[in-house]
C-alpha cells in the first residue's frame, strides 16, 4: 500500500503539488489522471526517492519513507519498479545486458539465476531470440517492452508507469496497455500508471485518480467516472467518444487471463 | 574504411564551406552586416576572459621556462628576453588562443546548429527560402576570423607582459633592458605570421564546427558526438596547419 | 474545387527503408486533409517532400500547377509559391535564440524587405495575441509550455499569410484538452484565412475533430479514407485496425502472449 | 560581473565537493568493474590522435628552436632543448588539449545524453548507485588513459622533433640524440609526469562533473560539451601555472 499525505512539492516558483492526498492499495491498477503539469510524473517520482516532498508524508507499506537517505531508497527501489516515458536503455548494452543489469550490479545472484530470470522477463514481456540486438536496432515498441522486462527483472511489488502511451499511435498503444494490464494480473502487482488517455484508463483501471492543480479532484471506480460530472472529467470523456471506439473492458474480454 | 570514407566526405565538406565562403564575402556581406555583428558581439565578448586568464599564466611559465633552459644549456639567462619574445610572437600567444577557442568558439557553433538541425530549426529557415550556410554559416566565419586574429594581438600583449613579470620578478631583469632586449630579437615577419596563423585559424574553426554541426545526427546523443568531434577535428588541423605555416614562415622569410 | 497540391507517382526511400511507392494525393483548395499512419511510416517525411525540404527520388509534386522539384523552374518561381507555404513542425522549430515577438518579425524580416519594422511588430504582436500568448512578448521559446510552444509555432506559420498549412503533427505530446484547443484554433485560423490544410497524425479523435477529408498511410501509398464518419464505419481491414487500436490485422501481428 | 564570479565560485565549490564524492564512493566500494574496460576504450579510441599530436609538437617546436639558434650557430643543441622543452611543458599542455576535446568532451556528451534520456535515473530507480558504477569507472578510466596517452605522446614528440630537425634543419638524427642525456635530468621526468598526473585528474573529473549536471535535452547536452571543454582547457592551462611554481619551490626545499 502507498499512501501520500497533504504532499506539497514547489519548483523555485512554480507549484506542482498542493496538498496531495491519495492512497493504492496492493493489487490494484490505479489509473493517475490529468492535464500537463499537473504533478502526475511528478507524484511518481516523489514514490522511489527521484524527488523529495517539500512537506507532508509519504508511506510504502506502511513505511514513512520521507526522511529517507539515498541509500535508504536503495531497498525502496528494488521494491518499485520505475517504467519510463522514453524507454531510456542503455545504447552500449545488448538487450540482455540490458535486463541483466539491476541484477548483475547487486552482485547477488549467481550467473546462471541471471539468465533465468532475464529470459523469463523477456518472454514475460513477448520478447525471443532478440537477447544479443542492440537498442537502436529495435522499434520503439520493442525498445518500450525491452525496458519493462529490465524493470520486471528484479521482483518489484510495485510497478509505475510514467505516461506509457503518450504519443504512441492508437494500435502501439493498445498493445502496451494491454501489456500493463496482463502482466500486472500475472505478476500480482500494485501498478499506478501517469497518462492522459482516459480511453486506455477505462479499458483496464481498476480505480481512476484524476488530478487538478497538483491536488486530487476525483478517485473513483469506472462505473463512478462513466457518471461523473466534473468538468475535466467529461472534457477527457469527451475524447474518448471524438475517438469513436468502444470501450470494452480487458477484463470482460479476457475474463481467463 | 569506414573512417577513411568519413574523413574524404569530412574534407570534402570543409573544402565546398571555404569556396562558399569566398563566394558569399563578395555578394552578401553588407546584406548580413547585423548577423556578423552580432556574432562578433557574442564570440568576441565570450571568448575575452578566457583568453585573457590563459595567456596571462601561460606567459609566465614560459619566461620561466626558458630560463630554466638556458641556465642548463648556455649557463646563463642573458637571452631570455629575446627568447622567449620570439617564441610567444612566433607560437604560444597564437597557438594558446587557437586551441582555448576551438572549444569556446567552435564548440558552441556545433552545438548550436546541431540543436538547430535536431529540434528542425534548420527545416524552417529553408522553407523560409533563408540559406542556412549564408545565414549562419558565413557570419560566423567572418566573425570568428576577426575575432581569432584581434585576440591573438591580444594575448600576445597579455603573453609578453606576464613574461616580462616573470623575468623582472625572478630574474632580476631591468624592464627597460628586457624590452629593448625583446624588440631587436622580432622583426616585421614574425608579427606578420603570427597576425596570419591567426586569422588562418579563426577560419578553420566556424568551417569544421558548422560542417559537424548541419551533418548531426538525431537527438542528444547526436549533439553530443558532434560537438566532442568538431572540437577534436579543429584541434587536429590546427596543430596541422601550424606546422605547414611555421614551416612555411621558418623557410621564406629565413 | 480546384486542386491546389498533387501529388503524382511519388517515390523515396531512406537507405535500408522505402518509404514511398507511386504514392499520389490530391489535395483540393479550402480543405483540411488529415493524414493518420503509425510512427515509422514516413509521415514527417511526405509533410517535408511537400515543403520541398527534401528531394523524392520521383515522381512530381505540384503546387498551384507548378512542379515544384523541376530544376528548370526558376528558383525565384519556386521561392513565390512556398512563401504561401507556412508549415508547423512536430518539434516546433521555433528560434530559441529569439523571443516570441521576434521568432515572428524574422520570417518578415526575411521574406517582405520591404515591410517596415513598425509594421512586423504590429503583425507579429497582432499574431501573438491572435493565438492567446500575446501577454508576454519578450519571454524566449524555452521559458513557455509546450502548449504555448505550439501556439508560438502556429503562429510563426501565419506570419507570411500563407493560403497553404503544413501541419506536421501539431498536437504530439500535448494532453488531450490542449490538444483539442490547439486542434481548434487552427480550425478558426484555417476558416478565417480560407487555407488549405494538410494535417499529419497518429491521433484518431483528432482526424475526427479536424478532418474534411482523412487519408491514411498503408504500404507506402495512401489510403484515402473519405470523410471522419466513414473512416469511423469503414470495414477495410488496415483502417478498422488502426482506428480502433486492433492487436491483428494488415499492420502486423501486435499480439503478445504473456507467458 | 559580480554575479558571475559568484558563479564561477559556485562551480568550483561543486567540483570540488564532486572530487570529494568520487573519492569517498571509492574509498567504499573500491575499485568499481569497468575501469580496465574504460581505460582500453578510452586509451585505444584516442591512441592514434595523441600520437600524431605528440609527433606535430615535437617538430613545430624543433622548427622554432631552430630559427631561434642558428641565428649564432646553437643548431647542436636543438635535440636537447627541444625534448626537454617538451617533456616538460609542452607537449603535456598540447596533447592534454587535444584530449580534453578527444576524452573529456567525449564523456561529457556520453553522461550528458545518459542523464537527459533519463538512464541515468533509471539507473537509480534499479536501486544502483550510479556514481559507482557509472561515473567512476569512466573518471578512473579518463585519469588512467590520459596519463597513460600523455606519456607515449611525450615519446612521439621528441622523434617528430628529431624528424622535423632533420628535414628542416639538416641535423643528424644521431646528433640530435647525443646531446639529449646532457639536458634531460630526473627532475625533468618527475615534473612531466606530475603535470601529466594533475592533467588527467582535471580532464576526467571535469568532464563527469559537467556530464552529470547536464539538463535539457540535446540543446542541453550541446552546452555542456562546450563547457566542459572550455573549463578543462582553461583549468589544464592555469594547472600548468601551478604546478610549474609548486614543482619549483619544492625541487628549491629539497635542493636540487
Amino acid at each position: 500500500m502507498i499512501t501520500f499525505r497533504d504532499v506539497h512539492k514547489a519548483f523555485g516558483e512554480k507549484k506542482v503539488l498542493a496538498g496531495l492526498n491519495f492512497s493504492v492499495h496492493s493489487e490494484e491498477i490505479v489509473f493517475l489522471l490529468g492535464t500537463s503539469g499537473t504533478g502526475k510524473s511528478v507524484t511518481l517520482k516523489h514514490i522511489v526517492g527521484l524527488l523529495r516532498p517539500d512537506s507532508g508524508n509519504i508511506q510504502i507499506d506502511n513505511e514513512d519513507i520521507t526522511g529517507y537517505s539515498e541509500e535508504d531508497f536503495a531497498l525502496i527501489r528494488k521494491k518499485c519498479g520505475y517504467v519510463f516515458q522514453h524507454p531510456a536503455l542503455f545504447d552500449s548494452l545488448s538487450v540482455f545486458e540490458n535486463v541483466a543489469f539491476g541484477l548483475r550490479a547487486h552482485g547477488e545472484l549467481q550467473e546462471s539465476q541471471i539468465q533465468d530470470k532475464v529470459t523469463q522477463s523477456l518472454e514475460l514481456v513477448g520478447l525471443r531470440g532478440i537477447n544479443e540486438k542492440y537498442p537502436h536496432e529495435l522499434s520503439y515498441g520493442e525498445q518500450k517492452r525491452v525496458s519493462i522486462a529490465r524493470t520486471i527483472a528484479p521482483g518489484p511489488s510495485y510497478l509505475l508507469f510514467d505516461e506509457p502511451t503518450t504519443g504512441l499511435d492508437p494500435i502501439t498503444t493498445n498493445a502496451v496497455n494491454t501489456l500493463i494490464f496482463k502482466l500486472s494480473r500475472k505478476l500480482g502487482v500494485t501498478s499506478i500508471v501517469v497518462s492522459h488517455d482516459m480511453g486506455c484508463a477505462l479499458k483496464i483501471a481498476d480505480r481512476i485518480i484524476v488530478l487538478e492543480a497538483g491536488r486530487l479532484a476525483v478517485d473513483g471506480n469506472v462505473n463512478e467516472i462513466w457518471s461523473c460530472s466534473q468538468p475535466l472529467v467529461k472534457s477527457f470523456l469527451e475524447e474518448v467518444r471524438l475517438s469513436g471506439v468502444d470501450i470494452k473492458r480487458f477484463d470482460e474480454e479476457n475474463p481467463h487471463s | 574504411m569506414e573512417a577513411i570514407r568519413q574523413m574524404k566526405e569530412t574534407s570534402r565538406l570543409i573544402f565546398i564551406l571555404y569556396l562558399k565562403m569566398g563566394a558569399l564575402f563578395f555578394t552578401h556581406i553588407k546584406k548580413r552586416r547585423s548577423e556578423i555583428l552580432e556574432q562578433l558581439a557574442v564570440l568576441g565578448w565570450g571568448s575575452l576572459p578566457v583568453v585573457v586568464v590563459s595567456t596571462a599564466s601561460a606567459g609566465m611559465v614560459v619566461c620561466q621556462e626558458m630560463a630554466y633552459h638556458m641556465d642548463l644549456v648556455l649557463k646563463t639567462v642573458e637571452m631570455v628576453p629575446g627568447f622567449s619574445t620570439q617564441f610567444i610572437v612566433r607560437e604560444l600567444g597564437v597557438a594558446i588562443p587557437a586551441f582555448l577557442l576551438t572549444a569556446k568558439v567552435g564548440a558552441s557553433i556545433t552545438a548550436e546548429v546541431g540543436t538547430m538541425k535536431v529540434t528542425e530549426q534548420l527545416d524552417a529557415l529553408k522553407l523560409l527560402s533563408v540559406n542556412p550556410v549564408e545565414f549562419l554559416t558565413f557570419p560566423r566565419f567572418i566573425a570568428s576570423i576577426l575575432i581569432t586574429t584581434i585576440l591573438t594581438v591580444f594575448s600576445i600583449a597579455i603573453t609578453f607582459l606576464t613574461g616580462l613579470l616573470a623575468a623582472v620578478q625572478g630574474y632580476s631583469f631591468n624592464t627597460l633592458q628586457y624590452i629593448t632586449a625583446s624588440t631587436k630579437a622580432i622583426d616585421e615577419i614574425d608579427l606578420l605570421s603570427a597576425l596570419v596563423k591567426g586569422a588562418v585559424f579563426g577560419s578553420v574553426i566556424p568551417i569544421v564546427s558548422c560542417v559537424y554541426g548541419f551533418r548531426c545526427k538525431e537527438g542528444a546523443e547526436g549533439v553530443g558526438r558532434a560537438t566532442t568531434d568538431s572540437v577534436v577535428t579543429s584541434t587536429i588541423l590546427i596543430i596541422l596547419l601550424d606546422l605547414i605555416l611555421t614551416a612555411v614562415f621558418a623557410s621564406l622569410f629565413r | 474545387m480546384e486542386t491546389l497540391i498533387e501529388v503524382k507517382n511519388l517515390e523515396f526511400s531512406y537507405p535500408g527503408l522505402p518509404l514511398f511507392k507511386e504514392t499520389s494525393l490530391e489535395i483540393k483548395k479550402g480543405e483540411v486533409f488529415v493524414l493518420l499512419g503509425p510512427s515509422g511510416s514516413g509521415k514527417t517525411t511526405l509533410a517535408k517532400l511537400l515543403a520541398g525540404l527534401i528531394q523524392p527520388k520521383q515522381g512530381t509534386v505540384l503546387i498551384e500547377g507548378l512542379d515544384i522539384f523541376d530544376p528548370k523552374v526558376p528558383p525565384l518561381k519556386r521561392e513565390n509559391v512556398f512563401k504561401k507555404v507556412g508549415m508547423v513542425f512536430q518539434k516546433n522549430a521555433l528560434f530559441d535564440s529569439l523571443n516570441l515577438l521576434e521568432n515572428i518579425t524574422f520570417p518578415q524580416k526575411e521574406r517582405l524587405p520591404e515591410r517596415s519594422q513598425a509594421e512586423r511588430l504590429k503583425r507579429a504582436q497582432s499574431l501573438l495575441d491572435r493565438v492567446g500568448i500575446g501577454s508576454f512578448p519578450t519571454l524566449f521559446p524555452d521559458e513557455i509550455s509546450g502548449g504555448m510552444q505550439k501556439r508560438l509555432g502556429i503562429a510563426r506559420a501565419l506570419a507570411l499569410d500563407p493560403e497553404i498549412l503544413i501541419l506536421d503533427d501539431p498536437t504530439a505530446g500535448l494532453d488531450p484538452v490542449t490538444s483539442r484547443d490547439i486542434a481548434d484554433l487552427i480550425l478558426e485560423l484555417q476558416k478565417e484565412k480560407n487555407a488549405t490544410a494538410f494535417v499529419i497524425t497518429n491521433d484518431v479523435s483528432r482526424a475526427t475533430q479536424m478532418g474534411d477529408r482523412v487519408g491514411l498511410l498503408k504500404d507506402e501509398s495512401i489510403l484515402l479514407i473519405g470523410s471522419p464518419e466513414e473512416m469511423k464505419s469503414s470495414q477495410n481491414p488496415a483502417v478498422k485496425q488502426f482506428v480502433e487500436g486492433l492487436l491483428n490485422g494488415p499492420f502486423g501481428d501486435y499480439q503478445m502472449e504473456v507467458s | 560581473m559580480i554575479l558571475s564570479l559568484k558563479k564561477i565560485f559556485e562551480s568550483f565549490g561543486s567540483l570540488t565537493i564532486f572530487y570529494g564524492q568520487l573519492f569517498k564512493s571509492f574509498m567504499k566500494n573500491g575499485l568499481p568493474k569497468g575501469t580496465l574496460g574504460q581505460v582500453g576504450y578510452l586509451g585505444w579510441q584516442s591512441l592514434g590522435v595523441t600520437l600524431y599530436a605528440g609527433l606535430f609538437a615535437g617538430a613545430i617546436l624543433a622548427i622554432q628552436f631552430y630559427v631561434m639558434l642558428s641565428d649564432f650557430g646553437g643548431e647542436a643543441m636543438i635535440g636537447g632543448l627541444n625534448t626537454s622543452a617538451n617533456v616538460r611543458q609542452v607537449a603535456p599542455l598540447l596533447i592534454a588539449f587535444l584530449l580534453s576535446g578527444k576524452i573529456g568532451a567525449f564523456t561529457s556528451a556520453e553522461l550528458g545524453t545518459m542523464k537527459v534520456t533519463e538512464q541515468i535515473d533509471a539507473i537509480r530507480c534499479l536501486g544502483i548507485d550510479p556514481i559507482w558504477h557509472v561515473v567512476l569507472p569512466r573518471f578512473l578510466g579518463m585519469v588512467i588513459a590520459s596519463i597513460l596517452l600523455l606519456t607515449f605522446g611525450v615519446v612521439m614528440s621528441v622523434l617528430g622533433g628529431m624528424i622535423a630537425s632533420s628535414l628542416v634543419a639538416g641535423i643528424n638524427p644521431l646528433q640530435y640524440i647525443a646531446f639529449i642525456p646532457r639536458v634531460i635530468t630526473s627532475e625533468s621526468l618527475i615534473s612531466g609526469f606530475f603535470k601529466s598526473s594533475v592533467f588527467g585528474l582535471i580532464i576526467g573529473g571535469v568532464s563527469c562533473h559537467q556530464g552529470i549536471s547536464t539538463t535539457g535535452g540535446a540543446r542541453g547536452v550541446g552546452i555542456t560539451v562546450t563547457r566542459s571543454a572550455v573549463t578543462t582547457m582553461l583549468l589544464i592551462v592555469l594547472a600548468d601555472f601551478l604546478t610549474s611554481q609548486i614543482m619549483q619551490t619544492a625541487l628549491k626545499l629539497l635542493d636540487y
